[in-house]
């Protein structure tokens, strides 16, 4: 009856496969097939090259601000591998190849960055949300999905992105506890890329880990090695086949780093270091994927460039797709659409009064 | 047709959606086992079971977020905030996301859920059980916000809601839940949101109002009609937002003259829209200028003095009798 | 490099020291004064005494709703004596008989729990915060002023009361988080009653324990038995001093029960279990610590009768106060004051109408 | 004098304040070492210190809820919201505390808190980046709703909002963070919280504005005076709540004729207050409906589209024009 210690039994492991140097732990390595693992590789580039050619765009002045993904390959392809196409994707803002790999296009991931709404029209991929800026806010929606598939009996699982800067929100609280009250088959996603915008991960929270704030739910939390797509894949699949047999959440911490800015407005050198740049830069989770194909033998010097050309000649064509399109977007009026199922009258007035003020501005013009 | 209180006639809206559409589920503190704060829920659980009736964890943006998952899915979620002054810890949910998946998806995706929650005053309660905020889910683009005004109007709009494709904001006045009885037919009645209705016929005055406020409005339009002759025409809004204004600037260019009554606060409150709208749209036929019987700009007090704060029969009277220059 | 534990090094503890019996583990008897011991008894019959008074008011109609504290008085008086004067208690709405040690006076709860908000103005506490019904929003403001007494070199400490069902809200996250980044000197001190209102509390959260969630702040958790005045002062005291010291917040949870309705708007019947109550009857605060001073000679039955006696005269003296204060109170227009520090002409007219109508309607009620 | 933009005056008003008092204190998410989104905060943390100017976890309601205990304590937080749209999140630390504490505690507390919230479009925004909904603030007795209209009154009233003894939220116009520079006094200058500002004479109509609609409409104002020899009365409002309704009903029973002109959404929206207080002091003297130029009742459009969404010179111009007849 005096002071005990209670005994916290939620297992908070960490896990690391394929190292820096690509050298892999044997008895650790997931099975795999030799397509997916190709196929993976070749979506980490495709998400690194676009990534570049987005930052050129942008600075450019042919698209707007955008969060660039550098850096964080293995986190995103090693998740949503893990995911059946039917499973649901909620994303948070900065899973661009994950949403590429889901089915969203490059030419709606183009519109989208430059302001234009119809970026959700084209190819809209089936079980993955949109875009969600409003930081943490995205991952009870994952809750409320997961719910609804155990509802109807449909043994889909939603897996949910979010970065560390998330897991301070409210909402990322009220998500995990919903989801650990109500054993939803969530996966909680967090990209710890040790920065949320110019806070540092320490500064964050004062916990050790991230992964051991599923504790505080009664959820099993794991931390891996975010840039190793071996480690990601493993623990992603562990935690997808639990929500599935109904066993619950799991939250997964991928420890990674974000190698570029916060986004094209954003100054990196304003608040952290060089140094700390590169040193990530060895760690780049491309390399040692790469490394670790060649040595399978599944990747020859030339595969890679044959990959790479590929690659950027599909984001090659896909921005000369998107900027076809952008020149036949662009009624203002149909900023009115899709508020309503149905648009109300008062609504509809307004839409003729802008319409009214284009024909006359319009007229003006073809006039002056 | 039975007898019921508003209560009642919303736990039958509830009963009989959940039975003929199993994609409708409850959730929300308190709304399983003890049946709701104010007993709206009651015996759903029993019969519908944990699943389809959900007591949650104590958390609105929770609620809320979840809800908007689950609507996302294809379910028709019926959430409640326990009181209308708590739904603010949802308000980032219901602003960022709820009014505008439609919107991001460009259609794809839609957000059928109804957030249930008591508002007003008159019901002797604590701090921030009282208040009348419509006006924040009224302004917000992507919402229908929605005020029964008694039983049979609160069950036919709750069926409404919850058909609803889009998420609808439905304010239920406390004062209201048990204060009186209705016929409402046992068999399936809806109506439509976003119609007023115009509930009193008269020439000399338009009063515009919703919600809790329709009694003591109707009471001081037959108190006039009794004792100064005065004939009150009085629209019941039913939908706030997005407001149908047909019926109170009609009614405003036939008698020239218009009271709006609401319980919140004054000051960009629901009563500025309305009066805005009879400006653009029924200017010239005003003969004098509207005037707003509101509650102030302040908090809304304790219970000791909410009698003062709220409006009643002989405050919207008075204004009346003014604005017909017999006061 | 393979699969490891992750050491989570946060100690979670559990305490008890007075059973139920009123038995004391020797080793752990916090030293306390005879004079300390017997003020906390009488607070806690006070409180017990009072929240009945209230409860018979308000089934007589002369109060409004309110929400008994009876069985929490050993939570509550074992946590707040561990406090200064000018430490700062940022209660919740079921802390009366803490609110009361801190210099509230009974009659400012009762005018409170009759929509009065004169009863803010009446022996008004120096730095004790008034009551929050928004559950779990409080906490905050405990972070905030701890913050600030820190910023001003005072070394006061906050400590902040909340339900089991506040572990829920986002806020409780936010605050826990906040304070363990900040090291503000904070108490978080939580009720576990074991319902928020007809939830219980294994429904709210899936966690073993409340204690635990202090892992995921990186900050010292505690469970302490919380019908045991004796470790809920130990604990609290260990709280305060580690605060005071500079070594941030801390997270205690006292077990404890709601032994009465939510409020008096609920019916408990419909949700809980009548051997449920028993059970924790037999565990009563009150109970085991008048066994404890009884046995240390510091209690007689007459002297228990004495205080009994006491108590209950105290209470009738602040109703009739009360009562007679009411009477003098009422002027709707203070309903304008302290909205802002001066009141805006827009505000002013309103007061003017609501003056004109109160003046219309006496005048009419005097000629009528 | 110095030529300076918005921002750097705002910078200046916190760095003199932060200089001349100690209880005054920055927070926020990334105001510190980054010196805030938009260097609203550049370089304060050098010379004030991690004491002074703290970066925060991101939350806001963390932020909010945290400041008003600060501010309870005696401090004078100024606290930073990254972006209007994310205030939400805050949105119940705001309501239920910040407007209410001093009503609580009858005068014995109180909470000197600024919320800073940069607003509005105009800067090619990701989405939740455009929004301009300061109605939510003026609808919430106890609150002050402050928003500058250019680099020299946003130094003067956000160093008399930091001094007001009352909770200001206090918007700031991204679309004129560094649209231009004006003259900003080195010395202190403030400006009264609550007072509205004529800044253009005319007395054939009245336009009511604030915020970044100050120079379209002025800009209109010019054009219409050059081409069509109409001259408007311009009013800037400064604070929308409480509003001061003093000078544009004086202007209307002069003019007759009366636009408003606001970037948020029109429904619900401040121009109907600011139209409802016209109808109510100077309905006899309106010759002409009242006009609305305003957003639309929509989600903020992303950025390709906003240009057709926020008010801007011509939409302004053309409204007038038909007010006066000559559309
Ligand atoms: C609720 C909310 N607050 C603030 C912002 C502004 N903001 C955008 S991203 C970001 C940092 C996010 O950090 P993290 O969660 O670690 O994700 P990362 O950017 O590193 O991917 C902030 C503060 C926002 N979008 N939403
Ligand atoms: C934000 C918020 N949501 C809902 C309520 C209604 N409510 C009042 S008390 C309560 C339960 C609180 O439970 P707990 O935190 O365990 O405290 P206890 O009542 O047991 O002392 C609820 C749901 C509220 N006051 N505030
Ligand atoms: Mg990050
Ligand atoms: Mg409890």
């Amino acid at each position: 009856m005096p002071r005990k210690k209670i005994n916290i039994t939620e297992k908070i492991e960490t896990l690391s496969i394929l190292d820096a140097k690509g050298v892999v732990d044997k008895k650790l390595e997931p099975s795999m097939s030799d397509q997916l693992l190709l196929d993976l590789y070749r979506a980490m580039v495709l998400g690194r090259r676009f990534d570049e050619r987005l930052l050129a765009l942008q600075r450019q002045g042919r698209i707007g601000t955008f969060p660039p993904i550098a850096g964080q390959e293995a986190s995103q392809m090693g998740a949503v591998a893990a995911l059946r196409e039917d499973d649901w994707m909620v994303p948070a803002f900065r899973e661009t190849a994950a949403e590429v790999w889901r089915g969203r296009s490059l030419e709606s991931v183009i519109l989208g960055n430059n302001g234009c709404a119809e970026a959700a029209t084209i190819d809209p991929p089936g079980t993955t949300m949109p875009v969600s800026v409003p930081v943490g806010s995205q991952m009870l929606h994952a809750v409320g999905i997961g719910w609804a598939a155990r509802y109807r009996k449909e043994d889909k699982v939603a897996m949910t992105f979010f970065g560390d800067g998330a897991t301070s929100e409210g909402d990322f609280h009220e998500a995990m506890n919903f989801a650990a009250v109500f054993q939803a088959p969530v996966i909680f996603l967090c990209q710890n890329n040790h920065w949320a915008i110019s806070i540092p991960r320490s500064k964050q929270t004062r916990s050790r880990t991230i992964a051991q704030k599923a504790v505080a739910y009664g959820m099993p939390g794991i931390q891996v090695d975010g840039n190793d797509i071996l480690a990601v894949y493993s623990a992603a699949t562990e935690a997808v086949e639990r929500a599935r047999a109904g066993r619950g959440p799991t939250l997964v911490e991928c420890v990674t780093y974000r190698m570029q800015v916060h986004t094209t407005a954003d100054d990196p050198r304003r608040y952290r270091s060089d140094e700390e740049l590169e040193g990530w830069k060895a760690k780049d989770p491309i390399q040692r994927f790469e490394t670790y194909l060649q040595r399978k033998k599944l990747l020859t010097k030339k595969k890679i460039a044959g990959i790479e050309e590929a690659v950027l000649a599909q984001i090659q064509a896909a921005v000369d797709n998107a900027e076809d399109l952008m020149k036949t977007m662009g009624d203002p009026l149909d900023m009115f659409d899709h508020a309503y199922a149905e648009m109300p009258a008062s609504l509809a007035a307004q839409r003729e009064e802008l319409a009214a003020e284009l024909a006359a501005a319009g007229k003006e013009g073809a006039d002056g | 047709m039975a007898k019921m209180t508003m209560a009642q006639a919303l736990n039958l809206a509830l009963q009989q959606e959940l039975a003929q559409d199993d994609r409708v589920v409850l959730l929300g503190e308190d709304v399983g086992v003890d049946g709701g704060v104010f007993r709206v829920t009651d015996g759903l659980i029993d019969r519908f079971g944990e699943e389809r009736v959900v007591d949650t964890p104590l958390a609105e943006s929770g609620i809320a977020g979840m809800s908007i998952g689950m609507a996302v899915y294809g379910l028709r979620p019926v959430c409640e905030m326990q009181f209308s002054g708590f739904s603010y810890q949802a308000f980032h949910q219901i602003e960022n996301h709820a009014a505008r998946l439609r919107w991001r998806s460009q259609g794809r995706l839609s957000v059928p859920m109804v957030l249930r929650a008591p508002y007003g005053g008159g019901v002797r309660a604590l701090e921030h059980h009282s208040e009348s905020r419509e006006a924040y889910y009224a302004h917000t683009p992507g919402l229908k916000m929605v005020i029964p005004s008694g039983p049979r109007n609160a069950r036919a709009l709750l069926v409404s809601a919850i058909r609803d494709p889009d998420p609808v904001i439905f304010f239920e006045a406390k004062a209201i839940y048990r204060a009186y009885r209705e016929d409402v037919p046992e068999e399936e009645e809806t109506l439509p949101i976003g119609q007023s209705r115009k509930i009193r016929e008269g020439q000399d005055l338009t009063m515009v109002t919703y919600g809790a406020m329709v009694r003591p409005t109707l009471a001081a339009a037959e108190e006039l009609s009794r004792k100064d002759g005065i004939e009150a025409d009085v629209i019941d809004l039913l939908t706030v937002a997005p407001l149908d204004d047909s019926l109170f600037t009609a009614s405003a260019r036939q008698t020239g003259r218009v009271m709006v009554v609401h319980e919140a606060p004054r000051s960009f409150g629901p009563g500025a829209e309305i009066m805005a709208r009879l400006v653009e749209k029924s200017f010239y036929y005003l003969e004098v200028p509207i005037a707003r019987v509101t509650g102030y700009d302040v908090v809304t007090p304790l219970f000791s003095r909410e009698q003062h704060y709220i409006p009643h029969a002989d405050r919207v009277r008075e204004a009346a009798r003014q604005m017909l220059g017999e006061g």
